[in-house]
């Protein structure tokens, strides 16, 4: 078996032929799924995982504190304790709920991010679903996680989990709409919604260095819009633990709880995956046009790293935001979309059209 | 005008943001700043002021001996009942005279408001605040002590 | 279409209902057992009905049976914020009822904790106020240099919250040797961090956006519920205590009586953290001043007020403590009232959030700066 | 103005109060539960004293009677008074509400109503506010006994 780094489509070709030879083609198809189920499940654990350690330890830093230190070496194991703590809790219903609704909207929470993060190519290769209309495939499911926010909100039978989904759906509903049209910007340029072709427009140079001041523009759209539709702080209006308690997961208590909070660094994974494909080249690493010199060293960083650090820098930003701003209000959060994200997202599509038509991009 | 606003708006407000950021971005790059202390892995360097009020202890020397001469002092000056004082009489081998020694010097932790009004009563100056503040128990009897050791004797001289 | 309109359009309109919902006495940020009974439409507030007592403790009841000394340390536990000066307000009034001289050094030392007190309290208003509006690391910030007050108060009086340091006549003990260098230190130290808070919050937009023109409060109406301290200050209503009747040594120090005319809880922000600046102005006057001599004058064992009633009013950090001690000659009062600044603050709660959101009433009670033994006593 | 004056200006308002000794701290004023939302209105209102700010209520039981107790003042002119209502019904003891003139005394009477039980006619939502609505006594008269929470020391 030969395994490159680099590019991982050969590996990925030869556990096809490996189990085409042993298997008849039906079941080999099968098995492919299961493995590839298996490798999505393991790796969603320790993201969810990871990020909660690591939102823990960049908030502590934030404020001037050391975060977990007790659990483990330097608290790495807080958040498998704490896991665990929540797997042995009572799943409590409260009386007066929808136990089906309750029961499923949790799931529904879950399953949204979980086939997101399918289309999200992490190197050459190594890239699950990659068809045409990838990004739309993206934000076309992640979106579906509302709708359990939305059920659990209702199902709880609790007021302030009621305003918290409300709340939640009129936010996501209209952040929708400045998260795609920020990311048409970059398609303007690209001409396809497949993400390798995406990634692979990108070879010599990122898309927010090509892209001129429309694409940074864009950025700084998006990634404001996606941290809202995450529904993370200063846009946590669904939770607003200090107005609403939790929001709309006040009634939810042990794995169902963790589902949502496992949800909830998911999506923030894939936002932050979605902007570093389009914005910066995906797993591509750094190329300045025909620089060969330059892009040849930059080629030795092997892509997956290129991937995780682009995302980890993202996820940094929007963690900064978290641990510094007040929350909004429900008003100026629309306020906010409709009234400045919207129209600077149209006239700057428009710009970015016209930087493409003129080739002013790189 | 009106677009102008909009912008400026749009220019302040951005900046705002930056001014905040600027803020914790400035502590998440200063870790030496840190003020975080972790209590029980610093206890043998963690040292409380020495007028901290923790709990109320009778004085003892190394003779075990202790200056109360159970005149209740305390017990009437506490605001909460948390000082009982059960006293004794003991005849002067000497003089043949009995005088009030205390018996036993009952402290209860649990209802005391560390208000120092005992201490401050106290004739002879023989209680005091000491800086312990681990009081956590799995009992809630336990948190009424005897302050006076077993077999303490009164110092002489002490009226 | 203005806001006014919307609501009035939401009003008339034939198919909303409004409903009730509870806001505590388990609540984020009710700030203790508060409970509220918001009477809502939609997210807009109707009604605040709030409801008292989860921590009652018959203070007023239990003082009939102490003696003096003992009352003291009970005023501890009501505004556990500004602990200080509420011992200061029932001694003064003690002492004004024996004609007792107070040594001087007495007054500049009560003074100089008052101040101490005052800006611990607003620190912790500020940590928590940002928390109630979403941004946690305030609250760690405003702790972290609260911190270093409770350490000075820990030094020179024994505890970090409830210190009751006064005893009818004077303070409990002599300052620590260390009182005045760490104080010092303290000043330069959070004269340096103070515009960190207005880097923060002040000057944030989403800050500014959430309270300005939010929780409104006339001038007429701060008078009437008797809302005082910053919070009535924001309002137009000059009712520092320190400036109208000084007591101890505020009549020899110089500082600014902080008014707005907004009312809003921008307004009572800016009060507060202003407030912090003055605070930190009459300390430095006093600090390097502190007269030499006895830290407590002579009081018998057994104090008894002569009979009259005797009123004492101080200004805490959250308004005017007002001490009402009615005496028939006994070693304890015949009555004690405690006119406590919460109580009537929050008789405005519900003038000031009518028409406004959930998230804007969150807002508007963390700028009155409830604390909510204060209110039940 | 000083205490002269507005003992002047009381006594043209109602005849028949009673002031109490020069030594206490502030101007006290004795009146009878009839007259004293006469003597508030007017004291609030008039151009001359203007008492806007009511800073402390509150009521005393004196075991015969009770006081309730209204500590006046004006944010505009400097002088303080003080009001003191003699209630000699202790079985039914009412008095007419002020918390349309001074609203902060919604609250007060509120808290008076609770531990004092006196009752304030016209007052809006008259219920207990600090103890429980079903509380038994009212535990700030000097005749309340309740022997399972109060402990003698």
């Amino acid at each position: 078996m030969n395994f490159n780094i680099y590019d991982f489509t050969e590996f990925v070709n030869s556990i096809k032929l490996w189990l085409n030879s042993v298997l008849p083609p039906a079941a080999a198809d099968i098995a492919g799924f299961v493995i590839i189920g298996i490798c999505f499940l393991t790796f969603i654990v320790i993201l969810g995982l990871s990020l909660v350690y690591i939102e823990r330890k960049v908030c502590a830093f934030f404020q001037q504190r050391l975060g977990p230190m007790r659990v483990g070496f330097w608290g790495t194991a807080q958040t498998i304790a704490d896991i665990i703590k929540l797997v042995f809790k009572e799943p409590l219903i409260s009386k007066g709920s929808d136990k089906f609704l309750f029961n499923l909207a949790a799931f529904i929470v879950i399953i949204a991010p979980f086939m997101a993060i399918a289309a999200v190519p992490f190197a050459k290769g190594l890239h699950v679903l990659d068809f045409d209309i990838g990004l739309f495939f993206i934000t076309a499911i992640s979106s579906i996680g509302v709708t359990g926010i939305l059920l659990a909100g209702w199902s709880s039978n609790n007021k302030y989990s009621l305003i918290g989904a409300m709340r939640s759906g009129a936010q996501i509903v209209s952040y929708e709409l400045s998260v795609i049209l920020s990311l048409l910007t970059i398609i303007v340029l690209t001409g396809s919604l497949q993400l390798s072709v995406i990634v692979e427009s990108q070879r010599d140079g990122w898309w927010i260095f090509k892209g001129n001041i429309p694409a940074i523009i864009a950025f700084f759209i998006f990634i404001i819009a996606s941290t809202a539709e995450s529904n993370r702080g200063p846009f946590d209006m669904a939770e607003a633990e200090s107005e609403l308690t939790a929001g709309f997961h006040t009634e939810y208590s042990g794995i169902k709880f963790a589902f949502f909070f496992l949800a909830e660094y998911i999506n923030l994974f894939i936002i932050a995956a979605v902007g570093a494909t389009v914005f910066f080249g995906g797993w591509m690493p750094l190329h300045i046009g025909n620089f060969e010199f330059f892009n040849n060293i930059m080629d030795f960083i092997p892509p997956i790293i290129w991937f995780f650090g682009k995302i980890a820098a993202i996820i940094f930003l929007i963690m900064w935001f978290k641990w510094t701003f007040p929350r909004l209000r429900i008003d100026q959060l629309l306020t906010l979309e409709w009234k400045y994200l919207l129209p600077i997202n149209l006239i700057n599509l428009l710009l970015m059209a016209l930087v493409a038509l003129s080739g002013w991009h790189l | 005008m009106g677009l102008k606003n909009y912008i400026s708006d749009i220019y302040n407000g951005v900046k705002s943001l930056i001014t905040g950021m600027k803020v914790t971005g400035h502590y998440f790059t200063h870790p030496g700043e840190i003020v975080t202390q972790q209590y029980p892995e610093n206890r043998d360097t963690l040292k409380m002021f020495e007028r901290f009020r923790g709990e109320v202890v009778l004085i003892h020397d190394e003779n075990n001996m202790h200056k109360c001469t159970g005149c209740s002092a305390c017990e009437l000056a506490c605001p909460n009942g948390s000082i009982e004082i059960i006293s004794g009489k003991e005849i002067d081998p000497e003089t043949g005279k009995s005088t009030k020694i205390i018996d036993t010097f009952v402290y209860h932790l649990s209802m005391c408001t560390f208000c120092n009004l005992c201490i401050l009563s106290c004739p002879t100056d023989a209680i005091k605040m000491a800086q312990g503040f681990e009081h956590s128990v799995f009992d809630r009897s336990k948190l009424t002590k005897v302050l006076n050791k077993p077999g303490s004797k009164i110092m002489p001289g002490i009226k | 279409m203005t806001e006014q309109e919307l609501i009035t359009n939401i009003e008339t309109a034939p198919e909303t209902q409004e409903y009730f919902i509870n806001m505590g006495p388990q609540h984020p940020s009710t700030h203790g057992v508060l409970r509220l009974l918001l009477t809502l439409d939609g997210e807009i507030i109707k009604k605040v009905e709030p409801h008292l007592g989860y921590i009652h403790r018959s203070i007023e009841k239990m003082c009939e049976k102490d003696s003096y000394q003992q009352i003291v340390h009970l005023t501890d536990r009501m505004d556990y914020l500004s602990c200080h000066m509420n011992n200061e307000a029932v001694c003064l009034c003690v002492e004004n009822g024996l004609q007792l001289e107070i040594p001087e050094r007495v007054k500049v030392i009560r003074t100089i904790i008052s101040e101490l007190t005052r800006l611990s309290s607003h620190q912790l208003w500020w940590g928590v106020m940002g928390m109630d509006l979403g941004a946690i690391t305030t609250f760690l910030y405003g702790f972290r240099d609260r911190e270093l007050i409770t350490d000075i108060f820990e030094e020179t009086c024994g505890a970090r919250l409830t210190m009751n340091y006064n005893v009818p006549g004077g303070v409990m003990f002599d300052i620590h040797p260390n009182f005045q260098k760490r104080t010092k230190d303290f000043i330069t130290y959070f004269r340096k961090k103070l515009p960190e808070y207005d880097e923060l919050l002040t000057g944030n937009v989403i800050f500014t956006e959430r309270t300005k023109d939010i929780g409104y409060l006339s001038k007429e109406d701060a008078i009437s519920y008797g809302v005082t301290g910053p919070s009535g200050r924001a309002s137009g209503f000059a009712c520092d205590v320190r400036k109208r009747f000084p007591y101890s040594a505020y009549d020899r120090v110089e500082f600014k009586e902080i008014i707005y005319t907004e009312g809003d809880c921008f307004a009572r922000y800016k009060a507060r953290i202003d407030e912090m600046w003055e605070s930190m102005k009459i300390i430095e006057q006093l600090i390097d001043n502190i007269p030499e001599g006895e830290h407590k004058a002579k009081t018998k064992a057994v104090i008894k007020l002569p009979e009259g009633e005797y009123y004492q009013r101080v200004e805490t950090a959250r308004g005017e403590l007002g001490v009402y001690i009615v005496s028939d000659n006994k070693k304890s009062p015949y009555r004690v009232k405690f006119r406590s600044p919460g109580f009537s603050n929050l008789s405005a709660l519900d003038t000031m959030a009518r028409g406004n959101k959930i998230a804007d009433l969150v807002a508007t009670m963390s700028t009155l700066d409830l604390v909510i033994p204060d209110i039940d006593r | 103005m000083d205490n002269e004056n507005l003992k002047n200006i009381i006594t043209s308002v109602i005849p028949e109060c009673e002031f109490s000794a020069d030594e206490s701290q502030f101007l006290n004023v004795i009146v009878k539960p009839e007259e004293f939302r006469k003597l508030a209105e007017f004291l609030r209102y008039d151009p001359e004293t203007q008492m806007d700010y009511l800073f402390c209520m509150t009521a005393i039981d004196w075991t015969t009677h009770f006081f309730t107790i209204y500590h006046l003042t004006s944010s505009l002119k400097n002088f303080t008074v003080v009001i003191k209502v003699k209630i000699t019904d202790r079985e039914n003891p009412n008095i007419d509400t002020v918390c349309d003139i001074w609203k902060t005394a919604e609250f007060h009477e509120r808290e008076v109503y609770d531990l004092f039980g006196i009752k304030f006619n016209n007052h809006p939502d008259l219920r207990r506010i600090l103890l429980e609505d079903d509380w038994v006594g009212y535990p700030l008269r000097k005749d309340y006994k309740d022997e399972i929470n109060i402990v003698e020391l």
